[in-house]
């Protein structure tokens, strides 16, 4: 029990915010502890915790991406032109998943062998993707994404927990064995922390930055087809300003931006804990202007209360040792 | 003499460890006072706290009989008091003149009145007889010459107490002669001088007193020339070792070449021919400044643009990359430890496993029980403290630091291993236990490759010896013809 | 008579540019008014270039504005004016400087006539501006108000809003619970959309209670986030009416997985939006008929260039679009007549 | 001569950009080449210049500052409100800029004080602020700027030149001499390039930052007032997604969003060029879509440009040693 406890230690802070937040809520407008409306909560992080996911892996390589909604744009339109004439669902998830590898591949080849600043290159490629996502469709939306396609992301498994759900789920458990137990994590915190030192360890370190893009481009994906299946409609116009909210995420789940430090766990809660404030807001009726300030305030909070926990872990083994 | 300084029980605690222990050192007016110990005896954190760059502390400091508590590095250097630090600090974006008088620039109005800041530096300049200019860029200079800019800052600042971190781990032999004559002079002007190293030789040229701390205790303050190298010692370590390096084995030389480089070159160094043997220690001599690193890493693949021919036992290959290198056996311990050995954010067993993570997969994943059995080995067969594979490296004495990286090496299970400045900023203890590593590892007929800029250590370890000057090889030396002479009479004019 | 009631209107908008110009206050006219006042659209002599500048085409209203441009030029050549008419847009709806250097540049290149459809209600001002040094006629196509155009043609935006408010008001035999999704609060059309739901519902349903009102940003994935929490915190929420259709197409998804029976009103009439009625999915929309507004638009500037007296204000039709009325034709729904030529 | 093109040397570089795509542009539209289209183009820029001046300083101290469309958006509607009531435009002009500093000190002080990572911060007080510019006015635009204030800030000096474009001129000037010759901008380069040794050469570094931000929060106030003067309205929507534009030009310009590195001239040309970019893609008639993708290859190209320019510069250093 201790062990466990220690062992995500890490991830304590978030966790804690988020009861702490849910019981606020909760005690102010009891509707807002239903079971309904807490799996609605989960449920609505899907899309940003997608992309969080992805970005997380890229800030941990010392990046990052500001790409993921135009990418996702570009993803929903071409599955979306697809599946409306009748590709095989399978088939057309896969191809998504390539389209997102691809994308996220061009960044990381971008950043990693044409050394671009990770920030302007993936500010240049997110202008370029959403010019394309526009050019797929001529800037119309792709209407009557057919049922079986959305039963199977946004559906129910077994009547009660959305698919949209499982998929994050899975998603962040593959994260976070990505990052915990594959070599390919242990090289993401290596580079981000001190990039020189895993070259000359013999690490591939430009492999590895561009599979942490092409894999951020394939969670990129799979937020555009739930959103997709979400919305049953392909909009070349979805997910802008979406980065920042999933950079957001993962900053309050604990990810630093200056790379080498982060968890999955971090970012899944993160994700859930903006998600659980913006609904809390809807909840009690908070004017919409209001929001603005609560959330950004939370943003900086969360991160501030990361700030201060790392402080008194120094400050508490300090003490144990004088 | 009167005091200058003084140090009443200061402790200095860190999360999990204990720097210093009620320290009391007395420090006169005047005088170059060393302050010796091994890796980790507190002797950085003890100037850190004077400096004011540790504020959290307990104990107190007087300063010319008053009591002193600085707040940031500047309340330190407002009183007069400066410190050059062991790591290199400067900004490589501005020029030399700017980087000595960072902020404190002579203003016009409120403009900076750059005519006399340039005039002012390039005095100090001159004093400190530097061969390059104050308008020059940093980023042109070498690690000695960055050295002067830092002494120079002090003398700027105009400063009554100047204390040195290191100084010379990273000077070449010439380099440090020029530096000692320039303590000497600080000295006749009245500067007191606060000097930590770990080449007992420089203590006996410069110092007046030395101070010596061992685990963050005082131990105890010596008068110079009343005591012998070996006494120091003992009071360093707390046992007898030897300060020299020596060969205890018998040497093992065989005759089969390992790696041979042929006409190696890029655009700093050209040239570049060599074979060293299995069970050979081969080593690098010459001036800081030389190249020598240059031409390691351009045999591990670190550096583009490329030319010549590398064989490894006899057959040609191409090492585009570290990568490459590492699976033709070749692994590097890099001379620049914080920057290009370890990862801050890493636990010894994960920088010890970064090298080899393919050995400790099980199927796709990581087997973290393996890399902590590897990690326990190696403290054990290092005597790393403290003996915990979870602690941070970062956290490590410099000593224990290097050998977290060698260890990392070591996993690769290489057979030529390429040391680079291996004991710069290594105590005398530490330093007896890598040249014992070497030695082992030669015995296990590997190859070793030593780049080194400490004379003694070159002569002491190595079975032959080339000699480099400005990117070029002067020079073989074989090891029946071993001497200063030989290698400095090289090194400096060929 | 005409003239002179078009005279006060002038000299009122005089007035009107030093205090708010609202067009919903003008005292506007409707196309069949015009014509039937003005008489057929004068011979145009010569060439005759005109610009029109729309927000942002990544939105299908102004590509459908852009195909009534494209629909009246070709009616216009066909019978012998050599008028070309030159559509744009801003990129996205952000890009206010953009917009304004593309109107800068059609007075650079001494376009004959502007219509323009800004972006925010200041952005292109002083494009007008620099138009009015080069005497170049500029009309205002809705919905970003220019104070300082020539003419407004656009529908009455607070209508809007009245339209879908009388709507769900008598759907709900006037009571009940509904909510809003408002767009982001930048354009003109957003904040008179809402205001006039929400001015009908207090002037003549008193039993309807709007009871939670939150900006989605045009966005559909938010909007749908914000019914779903709706949902369940007003069980008895009986209606949502939402800014745009896009918005209202995402509430639909909300409203369709809660199984409930609420009712979901739109704005604009876009394709999709039509769809969804026809499935029974959608409940209105009230569509503006941006094919149509450019036509007129495009007619109202030939008058005006042509040295006809052209009132301040010309207001379009709109129209509530249901399963009553979805399969009608849209020139039927409008009463759309065919422009005259001489 | 020559001393002066070694002076120069680092903005070069963009100088030559800019006059290739005029050129470029120039010939296929020789009306692109007109002295009014021209001087359009630079009286366009002056918005996202005077926000990427800020930036530049903030950026060279190693940060960032993504709150510069929102604080925009505070000083226009207050400033606008005062306005509208009368109040003497160099007392709202002196208001405005006091508004900025504060704002911009806001996030210096978050930054240096509270050790917030700087993209995260400013995240945060984007949407913070945004919410205070949209209650000050309730979510409306405040309307009927009165002219003389307008006048000032946009009207033309002597008949010719626009007084926006005067005030960006003087911006840059200002801007160039704090980097250049004052205390204050070697501390910026400083702090960019190695804020420990900064640090530890007794510079009040925390002080420096706050200030870095607070100039930022001054040169947004100046933007706020040009588009305020501009459009004649004050919108709380205002700005929206400039911070990025802003960034872009700054990065184009040459500054390096790792901090330590950049000029104002630079800046100063990044803005006109992707400025000279949009109005030239419009002259051209170029699709709108296509517009995306060209200004975001523009920016890759601008940006890897500079990387190249630089290593034929260490390249040719080691030529000239060799
Ligand atoms: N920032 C820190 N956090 C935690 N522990 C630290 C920190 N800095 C130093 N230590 C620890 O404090 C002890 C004293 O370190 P210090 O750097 O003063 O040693 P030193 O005598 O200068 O050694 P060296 O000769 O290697 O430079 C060491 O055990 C070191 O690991
Ligand atoms: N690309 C690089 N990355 C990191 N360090 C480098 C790089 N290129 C050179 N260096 C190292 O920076 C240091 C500064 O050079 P300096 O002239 O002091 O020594 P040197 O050329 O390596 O000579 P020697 O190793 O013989 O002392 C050198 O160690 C040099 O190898
Ligand atoms: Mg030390
Ligand atoms: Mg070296």
């Amino acid at each position: 029990m201790k062990n466990i406890w220690k062992k995500f230690s890490r991830e304590l802070g978030i966790i804690i915010a988020l009861l702490i937040l849910i019981a606020v809520f909760g005690i102010i407008e009891p509707l807002y502890l239903t079971p309904a409306n807490l799996l609605d909560i989960i449920d609505q992080s899907v899309i940003n915790g997608l992309l969080a996911i992805g970005i997380t892996l890229v800030i941990i390589s010392g990046g990052i991406d500001l790409t993921v909604g135009s990418s996702m744009a570009i993803v929903i339109v071409v599955m979306g032109n697809f599946l409306v004439r009748g590709l095989h669902p399978v088939v057309a998830i896969i191809l998504g998943i390539a389209i997102g590898l691809l994308l996220g591949g061009i960044n990381g080849f971008l950043i990693a062998k044409m050394k671009l600043q990770p920030f302007i290159a993936t500010l240049g490629m997110m202008s370029v993707y959403r010019g394309i996502a526009y050019l797929v469709t001529g800037g119309w939306p792709v209407l009557n994404i057919p049922s079986y396609f959305r039963n199977m992301m946004d559906g129910d498994i077994g009547g009660v927990i959305p698919s949209s759900i499982v998929i994050f789920l899975i998603a962040t458990a593959i994260g976070f064995v990505l990052l915990k137990y594959v070599k390919f994590g242990t090289y993401l915190y290596s580079i981000g922390s001190n990039e020189e030192a895993t070259l000359l360890s013999g690490v591939n370190v430009d492999f590895n930055k561009i599979m942490a893009y092409a894999l951020c481009g394939v969670s990129t994906a799979l937020a555009g087809m739930v959103l997709l299946a979400k919305l049953g409609t392909g909009e070349p116009a979805a997910g802008q300003g979406y980065e920042l909210n999933a950079i957001a995420a993962a900053a309050v789940g604990g990810t630093s931006l200056s790379g080498g430090k982060g968890t999955m766990l971090g970012t899944f809660f993160g994700a859930i804990l903006l998600q659980a404030l913006k609904v809390g807001l809807v909840v009690l009726g908070v004017d919409t202007f209001w929001q603005y300030i609560a959330t950004g305030v939370i943003i900086i909070v969360a991160v501030y209360l990361d700030i201060v926990q790392e402080k008194f872990k120094t400050w508490k083994l300090i003490k144990q040792t004088a | 003499m009167e005091s200058m300084i003084h140090f009443s029980n200061i402790t200095k605690q860190f999360p999990g460890n204990r720097a210093l222990d009620q320290v009391d050192i007395t420090i006169e007016k005047g005088e170059v006072h060393a302050l010796l110990g091994e890796n980790g005896a507190g002797k950085s954190t003890l100037l850190n706290i004077f400096h004011g760059i540790y504020t959290q502390y307990e104990g107190e400091i007087e300063f010319e009989g008053r009591p002193i508590r600085f707040k940031s590095a500047n309340d330190a250097i407002e009183f007069g008091i400066s410190k050059v630090h062991q790591e290199v600090n400067l900004v490589k974006e501005l020029t030399v003149g700017q980087n000595i008088a960072l902020g404190y620039e002579p203003k016009r109005g409120i403009l900076i009145d750059f005519k006399a800041m340039y005039k002012t530096t390039d005095h100090i300049l001159k004093r400190l007889g530097c061969g390059f200019k104050s308008q020059d860029r940093i980023d042109s200079l070498s690690t000695g010459e960055m050295q002067m800019i830092q002494i120079a800052k002090a003398l700027f600042h105009n400063s009554k107490v100047i204390s040195f971190d290191e100084p010379t781990s990273a000077l070449s032999e010439r380099e440090v002669v020029r530096l000692l004559e320039i303590i000497k002079d600080l000295k006749a002007n009245g500067i007191t001088i606060l000097f930590i190293t770990h080449r007992l030789d420089e203590v006996f040229k410069i110092a007046d007193r030395a101070s010596i701390l061992r685990d963050g205790k005082y131990v105890c303050t010596l008068n110079v020339n009343e005591i012998t190298k070996e006494s120091l010692i003992v009071n360093m370590v707390g046992r007898n070792v030897s300060a020299f390096a020596v060969r205890h084995n018998p040497r093992c030389v065989t005759s089969t070449v390992a790696l041979e480089v042929k006409g190696l070159r890029s655009t700093v160094f050209k040239d570049i021919s060599f074979k060293v043997h299995k069970g050979e220690i081969l080593s690098f001599a010459g001036l800081v400044g030389a190249k020598r690193t240059d031409v390691m890493r351009a045999i591990f693949g670190a550096d583009p643009d490329i030319d010549g021919k590398i064989y490894i036992n006899g057959e040609e290959v191409t090492i585009k990359n570290s990568k490459q290198a590492l699976k033709y056996g070749i692994a590097l311990i890099p001379e620049n430890r914080k920057t290009q050995g370890f990862i801050k954010d890493f636990t010894n067993e994960q920088n010890i496993a970064l090298a080899s993570m393919d050995k400790f997969n099980i199927g796709f994943f990581i087997d973290e029980h393996k890399m902590k059995t590897n990690c326990e080995y190696y403290i054990e067969q290092m005597d790393l403290n403290p003996k915990d594979p979870k602690y941070y490296t970062s956290s490590l004495s410099g000593g224990n630091a290097q050998k977290v990286i060698i260890a990392k090496w070591l996993t690769t299970n290489p057979d030529i291993i390429i040391f680079d400045e291996p004991t710069k900023g290594i105590d005398v203890g530490a330093k007896a236990e890598i040249y014992r590593l070497m030695e082992e590892m030669a015995s296990l007929g590997k190859a070793i490759i030593m780049v080194s800029s400490e004379l003694p250590e070159v002569i002491g370890m190595s079975d032959r010896v080339i000699v480099m000057r400005e990117g070029k090889m002067v020079g073989e030396i074989s090891h029946d013809e071993l001497s200063e002479e030989r290698i400095l009479h090289l090194a400096m004019e060929g | 008579s005409p003239t002179g009631e078009t005279s006060t209107d002038n000299s009122t908008t005089e007035t009107q540019e030093s205090a708010v110009f609202n067009p919903d206050e003008e005292q506007g006219i409707e196309i069949g008014q015009l014509r039937s006042e003005l008489g057929a659209i004068p011979k145009i002599e010569g060439t005759i270039k005109l610009g029109a500048v729309a927000k942002a085409f990544e939105n299908e209203y102004w590509r459908t504005l852009k195909e009534g441009y494209e629909v009246f030029e070709g009616k216009l050549q066909a019978n012998g004016n050599d008028v070309t008419i030159d559509v744009t847009s801003a990129q996205g709806e952000g890009d206010e400087q953009g917009q304004l250097s593309i109107v800068k540049d059609m007075i650079n290149k001494d376009y004959d006539g502007l219509l323009l459809s800004p972006i925010s209600d200041g952005n292109l001002v002083p494009g007008v501006e620099d138009a009015a040094k080069k005497s170049i006629p500029v009309v205002n196509v809705n919905d970003g108000l220019i104070a300082n155009a020539d003419v407004f043609v656009g529908p009455k935006a607070i209508q809007n809003g009245e339209l879908a408010a009388e709507w769900i008001s008598n759907k709900l035999g006037g009571e009940g619970q509904v909510a809003i999704v408002i767009g982001m609060p930048k354009a003109f059309a957003a904040r008179q959309r809402t205001a006039g739901f929400e001015q009908y519902i207090a002037a003549n349903a008193s039993g309807i209670e709007i009871v939670a009102k939150q900006n989605a940003d045009w966005d559909r994935s938010k909007a749908k986030d914000l019914a779903d929490t709706w949902i369940k915190k007003y069980p008895d929420l009986k209606a949502i009416f939402c800014n745009n259709d896009t918005m209202a197409l995402g509430v639909v998804e909300a409203v369709k997985s809660s199984g409930k029976d609420i009712l979901v009103v739109g704005v604009d009439g876009i394709g999709e939006a039509y769809d969804s009625i026809r499935k029974g999915e959608l409940d209105a929309t009230i569509d503006s008929f941006p094919l149509y507004k450019s036509q007129i638009a495009t007619e109202v500037t030939l008058r005006l260039m042509s040295g006809q007296n052209v009132p301040r204000v010309i207001w379009t039709p709109q129209a509530l679009i249901d399963s009553t009325n979805v399969e009608m034709n849209a020139e039927e729904i409008i009463s759309w007549e065919e422009p005259t030529f001489e």
